[in-house]
Formats: C-alpha cells, sequence, structure tokens
C-alpha cells in the first residue's frame, strides 16, 4: 500500500488524519480509492478524470509528470502539494 | 572553481558563439526589425488605477489620415472564463484576454484599453489622444492588507478564494489560501528556548531588463501569422496568441530575436496580441515597442510582499518549530508567485515542525510576473533575517546555526517530498572555510558604521520539455539547433555539452535558436531549465549522431557497429589484426550525405539549487546611505559546463538583489500612480554602487543530469535581500524589516529622523 | 506630415546624407532611416546608456541629441569600431571575459569604454566604474565588464610600447 | 512626442528675433538634456527650438585673473572640468559639473541649461550663487545682469523676460585664503537627481584659523535653490570650530522648506541641510589649506 500524505487543508475530510494507507497502481487509483474511504476527496483533487492545475503530485521526490497516470509502487509515498504558480 | 580533468570541453571558457555579433552591434534584436512598409503601432492606457470603462469613442482618431486600424477589447475573441493548462503554467484565459485589451473594468494605470496603427509612431501617438474613454472612476486598493479587509474595493466580482480544492462563498480579492504543515506546532514552540517573531514587507519591483518588449507581426492571404518578438519562449508566446486569438498553433510562427534580457518578465504577452490583431485587420507588419515608462506601468512587476516569520531554536541552536504567513500582491489578475515562497521559505533548513499559509491577493496593480526564483527572494527575506536574530539571540556564529540545522539528501522538505542529493551543506562549509569570512571587520571607520550579514537561498529549479537538432555537415563540422531563447551564454553551455560527447571542440558545433517552425516545442528559458533540459536534449541527439556515425564507420570498414569503438572524436576497430582509425571529419566525409539527429526530451530531476552569501558593508550614520564594501557569492551549481556564464548569473543575481534591498521599489500615490516610473527614479545599481563580486562555484554533481548540472540562473538573487538586510542591522544594532532600506528608512530606524 | 530637414553629416568615416523630423531625435535617425541599429533605445531620457554613441570629441546618449543638430559633425557608433584588422582590443577583452549576457548594452557599454581609454589610457577601477555609471547593465552584476576594461586597457598600452 | 520647428541660429540677435517672436512657443535648445526630455514626455508644450551653440559667445571660456571667469551658457560640462584655470580657481563649480547625470549627460548638458531649466535641485545653481556668479542676459532691450541667486523665480521660472536669453555667467576671480565646495545627497553614487545639495565658499585669514567671509546656498529644499543669508553672515569673522559650523548648519536648516517626494522625505531633507552644510564648509575650508 502507498503511504498518502493528507494536505492539511483536506484533513477536514479525513477526520483530522494526516497519512493514510491507500491501494492502487496509478495515481487515478489511489484517488478512486481515497474517495471511496472519504467521500468529496476526488472534487478537491480532480476536475473530471484530471488532477486540477493548482494541485501538483510527488511520488516520493519526483514531481509527477504523468498526472492521474503516474504509477506508483507499493512503497511509494505520495504528496499532493499546492502548485507552483506564478513563477 | 574545482577542477574537471574527466572533460574535455565542460569547465573550459570558450568564446561564445554569438558573442562577435554582439560586440559588434550586429545581433538583430526585436526592435530591430525593419519592413519598408510596416505600420507602427501604439497602445492607450488607462490614466486610472481602478475604473469601469463605460464607453470608447474611436471616431475621431479614425478620422486621422495616418491611421490605419483602430482596435479595443471587442475585437479579441470572446473566451471562457476558465482555468487551461497553457504549455507549462495553468492561467484563466479571461484574465489572460483582459490583461491584454481591458473589457469591463481597467484595473491599473497602464492597462491598455485601446491599439492604434498608423503610418508614423508619432501620428500613431497623436490618433491615441483622439481617443475618447468615459470612465467611472472607482476606489483603487493598493496594499495586500488592505486590499484583505472586508469592504475593501473589489476588482473582481467573480473571484472566489480558492483553498485546496475548496472555493469560497463571497468574492474578494484573496484569490488563493495555500498550506503546508508537518508536525506539531505548538509542541515545537513549547520545546524552543529562544523565539522569534516579526513582520515583513517588500515593495513591489520589476526585473529592469534594459530591452523594452516589442513585437513585429504579419499576417498573409493565406492566414498563416508570423511574430517576430523579444521572449524567454516562443513556444509560450505561440501558446498564449492560440489561445487569445483563438487560432490553430499551426498557423502561428514565433521567431524568437535575440532578446535584452527577461529575468523572468518576458514570458507573459502584453503587445504581441495586439500586434498581430492590428497586422490581421490591415494585412500590413505592423511593429510595436514599448516605452520604459509602458514597461514600468504595463509590464508584470516582482509582487510586493507582507510577511510574518515566528521561528523558535533551542539552547543548542537546533530550530524546534518554524511558522510563516505570506501575502504576495498577485496584482489585477491571481497568480503571484506566493506558492514557491511558501515553498521556499524554510527549504534549507530540516525543521520537524512547521506550518506555512500564503494568500495570493488581488489589487489595483499590473498583473505581477515572475522574477528570478519568483517568491523566493520575498520569502527568504523574511526567514533569513530572523534566523539571524536567533543566532544573535542564542550569540551564536550564523555559519555554525546554519551547518547545525542545514539540510542534506534524505530530509524532509516543508512540503513532504524527501530532497533527493543535494549541495546546501558545501556551501556553508564553503563559506566558512572563505577567507572574506576568516577576516574580520571593524565596527567603525572614519564615522561608518559596519557590518556582515550571512544569508542562505533556495531554489528547486526546474525541467520541462526541450529540443534539439543536431546536422552533422560533411566538413564535420556542426549544426546545432535549439528551442531556448539565449539571454545569458545558453547557446555555448549547451553547444558544450553536445561536443563533450562527440569529443569536438565547442567551436566546432554552431549552435542557432529556432523559431516555432524550425525546431520541436521547448520551453521558456526561464526556472533555470536551460542548461540542464536543454542540455540533456543536446547530449541526447549527440548520442544519437554518435551511434550513427560509428555505424557509417562500421559499414566503411565492413565491419559490426559493436566492432567499432569512440574515443576523444576517433573512431577505432581492430581487422585482422590491424588497428583501423578514423577522425570525426573523415567518418562525416564518408557518410557522402548528412546525418541528421533530432531529439525532444522531458526531464524530471533538475535537481534543486542552493547559495550561501556573505556581504560586508558600511552605514553613514549622518545620512543612512548604505555602501556595499565587499560581496562573496558561493553556490552549488552541480556542475558547471562554461564557468565564465555560471560565475555571471551569480554576480548579476547579486547586483539585482542589492537594488532590491537597497534601491529599488514601486512608488504610487494615493490614486494608484506610480511616480517613479523611469531608470531615473527606479533606482538600480550603476557599476559606480557596487564592489568587484567574488563567486565561488561548489560543484555537487545533480544525479539527474549525465554531467551533473544543476540550474543556476535563479537562485543567486534569494540570498542578497537577507545578508544586506542581515548587515545593516547588525551595523545600525536596530532590525530592519521593510525593502527597499533606503537613506531614509535607515535614519528613521536610527531615530534620526 | 511635418516637414523634413536635409541633413549632411559623417558617421564612422563615411559622408552621410539623411531626412528627418526635427523631433526625431539622432538615436531615430540611425535605427529607423539609416537602419544602424547597434546602437540601442532602453530608456529614451538619457538614464541607461545604451544609445551612448561618439558626437565629435566625447560620448553623448543619442537619445537626447536631435538628428538636425547631427549637420556638419562627426558621429561613431559601435558599427565603427571594428575595423578590416578585426575587432577593437575592448570587443575582444568583452568576448574573452564574458562581459556579456543578453548583449542589449553591450554597445553602449564598448562605446563608453573606448571614449574612457582615450582620454586615460590606465583607469583605476574607480575610473571605470564612475565612468560606466551612465550604462545600465542588468545582467553581469558589471564585474566582468570592469575586468575586460581593465584587461584592454593592459593590451592597448602594450600595443602601444611595441609600437614605439 | 508633438511636432516643432528647429532653427539653428548664428548671432544672438536672430536668436532674440527669433524668442521675441514666438514668444512661450520658442525654447533655447543648448544641450537638450532636459529640453527634449521634457518634450517628449509632453511635460512641455513649444512650435520652436533655437539652437544657440553655433553662436561664438555662448560656447567661449574665457578666465583672467583681473576679470575672472565668463562661461558662455552652453558650453557643455565636459569642457568645463576639463578646463586647468576652473579647477584650480572655482572647484566647487567642478564637483557640481562633475555630477550633472552621466558621462554622456555631460557631454551636451551646459551651465546655463541647469539655470534656465531652474529646476530647485539643479546641481550647479548653488556652487554659483557662493561664487557670487551673475549671469548675462540679452534681450530686445539690450543686456543685463542678475545674480544667480536671484535667477529661479519658481520651479522652471526665472528672472528672464520675453525675447531674452542667457549668454553667459561670470564669476569674480576668487579671494586670497579662499575655496568652495559643493556635494550633494543621492541614494545612489551617481545618476540620480539631488534629495539636498548643499554649496560652500569661504574666505580665511592667513593663519586659516578663522572665516574672514562664507557663503551657503541649498538646493532642492524650497522652489528654487536658496542662498543661506543669515548662516553665511554669523560665520564672517568667527573662529573656525565645529560649534560655529554647527551654528551655521542649524541657521542652514532654518531656512528650508522642503516636500516630500519620490526623491526624499521633508524631515530627511532637512535632516541632510545639517548635514550637507556641516561637509560641505568643512570641504571648503580644507581646500584653503590643502592649496598650501
Amino acid at each position: 500500500m502507498a503511504l498518502v500524505s493528507v494536505p492539511s487543508l483536506m484533513q477536514d475530510l479525513t477526520a483530522g488524519q494526516g497519512q493514510i494507507d491507500i491501494e492502487g497502481e496509478t495515481i487515478r487509483e489511489i484517488i478512486l480509492n481515497f474517495e471511496k474511504a472519504f467521500p468529496g476527496i476526488k472534487d478537491r483533487l480532480c476536475d473530471g478524470d484530471r488532477i486540477k492545475p493548482f494541485i501538483a503530485v510527488y511520488v516520493g521526490s519526483e514531481l509527477s509528470q504523468a498526472g492521474m497516470r503516474e504509477p506508483v509502487s507499493p512503497d511509494s509515498e505520495i504528496h499532493f502539494v499546492p502548485a507552483i504558480s506564478g513563477g | 572553481m574545482a577542477e574537471n580533468k574527466e572533460f574535455k570541453v565542460i569547465g573550459t571558457r570558450p568564446i561564445r558563439h554569438d558573442g562577435i555579433d554582439k560586440v559588434t552591434g550586429r545581433a538583430a534584436y526585436g526592435a530591430d526589425i525593419h519592413f519598408p512598409d510596416m505600420l507602427h503601432g501604439k497602445v492607450l492606457r488607462s490614466p486610472y488605477a481602478h475604473a469601469r470603462i463605460k464607453s470608447i469613442d474611436i471616431s475621431k482618431a479614425s478620422s486621422h489620415p495616418a491611421v490605419k486600424c483602430i482596435i479595443t477589447s471587442d475585437d479579441l475573441p470572446l473566451v471562457e472564463d476558465t482555468i487551461t493548462e497553457l504549455g507549462e503554467t495553468v492561467i484563466n484565459l479571461k484574465y489572460l484576454s483582459d490583461n491584454i485589451l481591458a473589457s469591463d473594468k481597467a484595473l491599473y494605470k497602464g492597462h491598455p484599453v485601446a491599439a492604434v496603427a498608423a503610418t508614423d509612431p508619432y501620428l500613431a501617438e497623436e490618433a491615441l489622444n483622439m481617443i475618447e474613454v468615459d470612465y467611472e472612476i472607482l476606489e483603487p486598493v493598493l496594499d495586500v492588507r488592505q486590499a484583505m479587509e472586508p469592504g475593501a474595493p473589489v476588482l473582481h466580482e467573480s473571484l472566489k478564494k480558492e483553498s485546496m480544492g475548496k472555493e469560497g462563498d463571497h468574492s474578494q480579492n484573496v484569490a488563493s489560501h495555500s498550506q503546508r504543515k508537518n508536525g506539531d506546532l505548538e509542541a515545537g514552540f513549547a520545546a524552543a528556548d529562544v523565539i522569534v517573531e516579526r513582520d515583513f514587507s517588500t515593495a513591489t519591483i520589476h526585473q529592469g531588463y534594459i530591452e523594452t518588449h516589442n513585437a513585429t507581426a504579419q499576417y498573409n492571404e493565406d492566414g498563416e501569422l508570423t511574430v517576430w518578438c523579444s521572449t524567454q519562449g516562443a513556444f509560450g508566446v505561440r501558446d498564449q496568441l492560440s489561445k487569445i486569438l483563438k487560432m490553430p498553433v499551426s498557423k502561428i510562427k514565433v521567431v524568437p530575436m535575440e532578446i535584452g534580457g527577461g529575468f523572468g518578465g518576458k514570458v507573459q504577452v502584453y503587445i504581441k496580441p495586439i500586434a498581430a490583431l492590428l497586422a490581421m485587420k490591415t494585412r500590413k507588419p505592423v511593429k510595436m515597442t514599448m516605452t520604459r515608462t509602458e514597461v514600468f506601468e504595463g509590464t508584470g512587476p516582482a509582487p510586493g510582499s507582507y510577511i510574518r516569520v515566528k521561528l523558535g531554536a533551542d539552547n543548542t541552536g537546533k530550530i524546534t518549530a518554524a511558522e510563516a504567513h505570506l501575502v504576495f500582491e498577485a496584482g489585477a489578475y491571481p497568480g503571484s508567485a506566493v506558492g514557491a515562497g511558501s515553498l521556499c521559505i524554510f527549504a534549507p533548513y530540516k525543521i520537524d515542525n512547521l506550518q506555512i499559509d500564503g494568500y495570493d491577493v488581488v489589487l489595483n496593480k499590473p498583473k505581477s510576473s515572475g522574477y528570478r526564483a519568483p517568491g523566493a527572494p520575498n520569502a527568504c527575506f523574511a526567514s533569513e533575517c530572523v534566523i539571524d536574530e536567533i543566532c544573535q539571540k542564542l550569540n551564536m556564529d550564523p555559519i555554525e546555526f546554519r551547518l547545525i540545522n542545514g539540510a542534506k539528501e534524505g530530509d524532509r522538505r516543508c512540503d513532504g517530498p524527501i530532497y533527493p542529493k543535494i549541495g546546501y551543506l558545501e556551501t556553508v562549509e564553503a563559506a566558512q572555510q572563505h577567507h572574506h569570512y576568516a577576516e574580520s571587520i571593524d565596527q567603525t571607520s572614519n564615522g561608518k558604521l559596519r557590518g556582515r550579514g550571512v544569508a542562505s537561498g533556495f531554489w528547486m529549479n526546474g525541467g520541462g520539455r526541450s529540443s534539439v537538432t543536431i546536422n552533422v555537415n560533411s566538413d564535420g563540422r556542426i549544426n546545432l539547433i535549439e528551442g531556448s531563447t539565449d539571454i545569458g551564454g545558453t547557446r555555448a553551455s549547451i553547444a558544450m555539452q553536445a561536443a563533450e560527447v562527440l569529443g569536438l571542440p565547442a567551436e566546432d558545433i554552431m549552435p542557432a535558436v529556432g523559431d516555432t517552425d524550425s525546431v520541436g516545442y521547448t520551453g521558456v528559458t526561464g526556472g533555470s531549465r536551460t542548461t540542464f533540459a536543454t542540455g540533456i536534449a543536446a547530449i541526447n541527439a549527440a548520442e544519437d549522431i554518435r551511434a550513427q556515425m560509428i555505424g557509417v564507420a562500421a559499414n566503411h570498414w565492413e565491419l559490426r557497429p559493436s566492432d567499432v569503438k569512440f574515443k576523444d572524436g576517433t573512431f577505432l576497430a581492430q581487422k585482422n589484426g590491424e588497428a583501423l582509425q578514423m577522425t570525426f571529419k573523415e567518418v562525416a566525409a564518408a557518410a557522402g550525405g548528412p546525418l541528421v539527429g533530432a531529439v525532444t526530451a522531458s526531464p524530471g530531476g533538475a535537481g534543486n539549487g542552493f547559495a550561501t552569501h556573505i556581504v560586508d558593508l558600511e552605514v553613514d550614520s549622518e545620512t543612512g546611505k548604505v555602501d556595499i564594501l565587499r560581496y562573496t557569492a558561493i553556490q552549488d551549481v552541480g556542475r558547471a559546463i562554461h564557468p565564465s556564464y555560471a560565475e555571471g548569473q551569480v554576480e548579476g543575481g547579486v547586483a539585482q538583489g542589492v537594488g532590491w534591498a537597497l534601491s529599488e521599489g514601486y512608488l504610487y500615490n494615493d490614486e494608484g500612480h506610480m511616480t517613479n516610473a523611469s531608470f531615473l527614479d527606479y533606482r538600480m545599481p550603476t557599476s559606480y554602487d557596487l564592489p568587484s563580486i567574488e563567486t565561488v562555484l561548489v560543484e555537487v554533481p545533480n544525479p539527474g543530469h549525465p554531467y551533473g548540472v544543476r540550474g543556476a540562473g535563479e537562485v543567486p538573487l534569494v540570498p542578497p535581500l537577507a545578508a544586506i538586510a542581515n548587515a545593516v542591522s547588525r551595523a545600525i544594532g536596530v532590525r530592519m524589516t521593510e525593502l527597499p532600506m533606503s537613506p531614509d528608512r535607515v535614519l528613521e530606524a536610527m531615530g534620526s529622523i | 506630415m511635418p516637414k523634413k530637414t536635409h541633413v549632411q553629416t559623417e558617421i564612422n568615416g563615411e559622408g552621410v546624407e539623411f531626412l528627418c523630423e526635427p523631433r526625431q531625435s539622432l538615436l531615430e535617425v540611425l535605427r529607423d532611416e539609416l537602419h544602424l541599429t547597434g546602437a540601442k533605445e532602453g530608456c529614451n531620457n538619457g538614464n541607461c546608456g545604451a544609445c551612448t554613441v561618439r558626437l565629435g570629441d566625447r560620448i553623448v546618449n543619442s537619445c537626447l541629441v536631435l538628428g538636425v543638430e547631427a549637420e556638419g559633425q562627426k558621429i561613431e557608433t559601435i558599427e565603427g569600431i571594428a575595423t578590416s584588422e578585426g575587432l577593437h582590443p575592448i570587443q575582444q577583452k568583452f568576448l574573452e571575459h564574458a562581459a556579456l549576457q543578453c548583449g542589449i548594452c553591450t554597445p553602449g557599454f564598448i562605446v563608453s569604454s573606448k571614449a574612457l581609454l582615450e582620454q586615460n589610457p590606465t583607469p583605476s577601477e574607480e575610473d571605470i566604474r564612475f565612468w560606466l555609471a551612465g550604462n545600465l547593465c542588468r545582467c553581469t552584476g558589471y564585474h566582468k565588464i570592469v575586468e575586460a576594461v581593465v584587461d584592454a586597457a593592459k593590451s592597448m598600452n602594450a600595443e602601444v610600447a611595441d609600437n614605439g | 512626442m508633438q511636432a516643432f520647428e528647429y532653427v539653428a541660429a548664428k548671432s544672438i540677435s536672430e536668436a532674440i528675433d527669433l524668442l521675441s517672436e514666438k514668444g512661450d512657443q520658442a525654447r533655447v535648445l543648448s544641450g537638450g538634456t532636459d529640453l527634449i526630455v521634457q518634450v517628449r514626455e509632453k511635460r512641455r508644450s513649444l512650435e520652436l527650438m533655437i539652437d544657440v551653440k553655433q553662436i561664438p559667445e555662448v560656447n567661449e571660456i574665457s578666465y583672467n585673473a583681473t576679470d575672472g571667469l565668463v562661461l558662455g551658457a552652453s558650453t557643455p560640462c565636459y569642457r568645463i572640468y576639463n578646463n586647468t584655470d576652473i579647477k584650480s580657481a572655482y572647484p566647487g563649480l567642478i564637483d557640481a559639473v562633475s555630477i550633472i547625470g552621466g558621462i554622456q549627460v555631460q557631454g551636451r548638458a551646459s551651465v546655463g541649461g541647469n539655470l534656465c531649466n531652474a529646476s530647485p535641485a539643479a546641481d550647479s545653481i548653488p556652487a554659483l550663487i557662493v561664487l557670487n556668479a551673475t549671469c548675462a542676459i540679452v534681450g530686445p532691450s539690450g543686456t543685463r545682469e542678475i545674480a544667480a541667486k536671484d535667477f529661479c523665480t519658481a520651479p522652471g521660472q526665472t528672472a528672464m523676460g520675453k525675447g531674452e536669453f542667457l549668454t553667459s555667467i561670470k564669476i569674480p576671480i576668487p579671494e586670497k585664503n579662499s575655496s568652495n565646495f559643493y556635494l550633494r545627497f543621492i541614494p545612489r553614487n551617481e545618476m540620480d537627481i539631488a534629495v539636498v545639495g548643499v554649496g560652500a565658499s569661504v574666505v580665511l585669514d592667513e593663519n586659516h584659523k578663522s572665516f574672514v567671509s562664507a557663503h551657503i546656498a541649498l538646493g532642492a529644499v524650497a522652489p528654487t535653490p536658496l542662498y543661506a543669508e543669515e548662516a553665511s553672515n554669523l560665520l564672517a569673522g568667527q573662529g573656525i570650530s565645529d560649534e560655529i559650523i554647527n551654528q551655521a548648519a542649524e541657521a542652514a536648516q532654518a531656512i528650508a522648506r522642503p516636500i516630500s517626494d519620490m526623491r526624499g522625505t521633508a524631515n530627511q531633507r532637512k535632516h541632510l541641510v545639517g548635514v550637507l552644510t556641516r561637509r560641505a564648509l568643512n570641504g571648503a575650508v580644507n581646500r584653503v589649506k590643502e592649496t598650501e
């Protein structure tokens, strides 16, 4: 299971939990399973079938370039962070 | 400067390939374009900082005999009010379009409201004065904290606060709130023996590139649009033109001319779509150039900011908790660099308990844009000053403090992800060992107060897409076409990486910057990405060529490619006990035709950049004037391809930092009019304001690049503001928290006025 | 269109005639009428030096000279500094010292530096920084520019020594 | 930029005729470093620029030990600071013309232009005031002279009437044991407009122990450059000391009526008048001592 860090501003949906183990081999699967556990999460993270433009996804120390298709390994650490704009 | 014995070309200092054109005045910049039948475009700009545009009457101006066309926002295609991805950034199309030509409201003084094309620039200017605009003047808001107040004038009725996917319920000026949180803040501060909390503010400032914006557009009968211009990214311009004008990208060709500085300010388009629209309507080439005042009032400055930092440390000097609250000026439309500032503010340190809140706030100033490590200088000014005060309270050497708390590979970045191989501590150690730091300074000298300041800085650095095409000529010399506009010597640094792969001297590679029709998609020259990402594309293309030439040699010798070796530009093989060898030039000739290698790459692993700066300065206690006496800048560049140009990036960043710290800043009157929109009163440092700058390049190779390159262009502007503020504060014995530290502010801080 | 004036002058050693309006600056005439675009416009009010040219026996900001004032004058622009012999030592040293990045200010710096070395062959770093204060560079921090001028002075003095 | 006519006048009378005819729609062009920018930035409108640089009288420098200096109004700064007579006799004037704009501006800008532009912050005017300079003006009704301290009447306004223009500036020969000094405060080290400027000239006794007389003038602290009369007078006959110099500085501060603008605040300017007056007086005194 991948370890997902929940952004503090989304912890209202996870009853304050900051880190959650979630099954999934891609970011898409992770988000769908995340939504099952905590309804409402997907709307915060996605516009339809894509990550919202102002959210960036890190798998380990690498900024994901493949969005929902980004592969995830069981020992991955996943971070949803505010995307950098204005640069 | 470490020796790079393992390299032949990398680490040497050849003369840049475009140098002769630039020292003889032959290099063609955007404003040097001339067509015999061209028209000249001029922009009418709002004289008010905040006003509703009730009507625009162009009838008088249209009757001017020299006028060929007048446009307003009505002539721009309607675009939806939605956020879309645009090349490498995301942007709201309505905002993008409204910033080109204001539709319902003018949101800053200098906001374009109409444009004219005429046969002569002076007559175009005359015609502007004949356009009659009926404004309903509205109250402007010019300070971020006031803009956040309930009841402040609202710029956009449709704008609601966005916070990590959650939308606010009412319209106001806060475009977004972001938060980064780790550990237990309360426990962290409880464990602290010393806590410092301070407010900081920095002025709106400008990149100050010497070349003003320009664009020349031509529209052919077959619907093909060509735009010659000064830009950091031709493909980014093409993307923006395509969205704003609703044209397919394939119908647009953007030709990047030589560019006279950008620093982040020549990514966003301003007059390019206007020139294009005027050319489309008149079917004549239309040339536009901005005046310096238009650049100050109408292009994206770097955001002014208000930042509060609270930091706690224990008696051993270990940071126990850190909290930051950043409020950045987005300008007239959302999208300041507060996100990057929030990411960078504590980045050099390992801090277990922290919280960083960032607010993006619109107000009646030009839409802010990037400026060299966007957001990081503002943010690190605040954090590095608080760290210096903590060091004073702990009576601890600031370098020692940074050695205790500095982040290294495996530590967690403030927003969660783990650091890969980084060279922060190496820059701090180099500072500690540097003779500058070893030599102490007298506290006073003939009535002047002296101080030394230290500060560190971080920039994440970018990757992104780059394309390179290599053509091998039959004489063995190489044409290299790249998509990255060359602002500071990147033709050389990219050609040198290809030369290294092919075992050729740098002079045998002839690099050229292609237009959007002649090279693959390449991101902007920005984000400190060019020598890294376009370099990787060049390396890959060169490796492709090397493989092709091994094939040619094998074929020539009737061997298998696997039998042929390549070493130092020579192809080697053994056949029937006989040693065969051909030079690169011989194989190129043997190929009997061109060899072409074309590559597009989008590498990750840019590798973060860190720097540590030391400054000595002198304060005239009677006038409050600060003079920089000595400056040493230490930076991890991973690997310096062309050390002179890597040093140049650092020296230039330091000079800009001196201006930001001491003399630069937009000054506004109550109506929201900038009162210093010229190089006379917007005071950038001259050669007479600066000492020689000593640069130390530390090389901790980036595992994400074959030669270890890390971006080097942006991080040099991050430490200077705090380094100088720390030195001034230590010299006068009062903490300086407001930029610029102009002489009157220094006198006030000292209680002299 | 207002009436134009006929002007006869000498630019880079060649006799030149042109027509211009009185309001056109020498910079506009050089760039737009004569297509000598080496001199650049950075501020158009005498504060950046990118348009520096030599007028008679001194350097000026060509944005602060009227084209009509060129009548009967001798003008040297960046285009006139390299000769058939090759680059001027200052140009060569700017290249060797990487004293340029974007290059937009470079023509102005080279014209100014040449004037300095002609009247003071052995300037101190202080002299150079004072003399060049009217030329803004935003890329280099001036460090390598000053080094280049110091080195150019050395090599020019060495040449003089060799020839005499 | 509006359209205008240009005439290169060959004689003083030609210039006077054109000025009388066009009135305030004509303007004399010397260095143009202020005028051209003002017209370009629409801060001034005119129909005619009269280039006077080809009129010999306005372009000459003459100095002799009896009459002193006659400085053609259009003589550019670089010719002034390259003149050895002026260097030795009026170092305070050299101080001023060496810091007007950059080297390129100094290749064009003239002291006459600096006077006629009548900026409160003009660098050369305080230097001229303390040298007792007079301005030679010609016009339809002949020639007259005005003291430099009375030449500017308001920002951009001078004592010259319709058809008149400034041909030269006259400075008497310096007295024995005298010298002069000008300095300004700016945020950068070059290229700025004075936040405050102060000129000082002093005449000392043979032993350089006391002031025989002194003159102090201030820039950028009032609508026109100011002659600080009380501050100047209180030094006459006094022994040289920090106390008396401080008193003069305070007297100078007392007449400063500065405004706050993008170049400095009123408080800052008031404070700087004191600092710079002290430095200018000490600078002038030290020059007398050095010339031994």
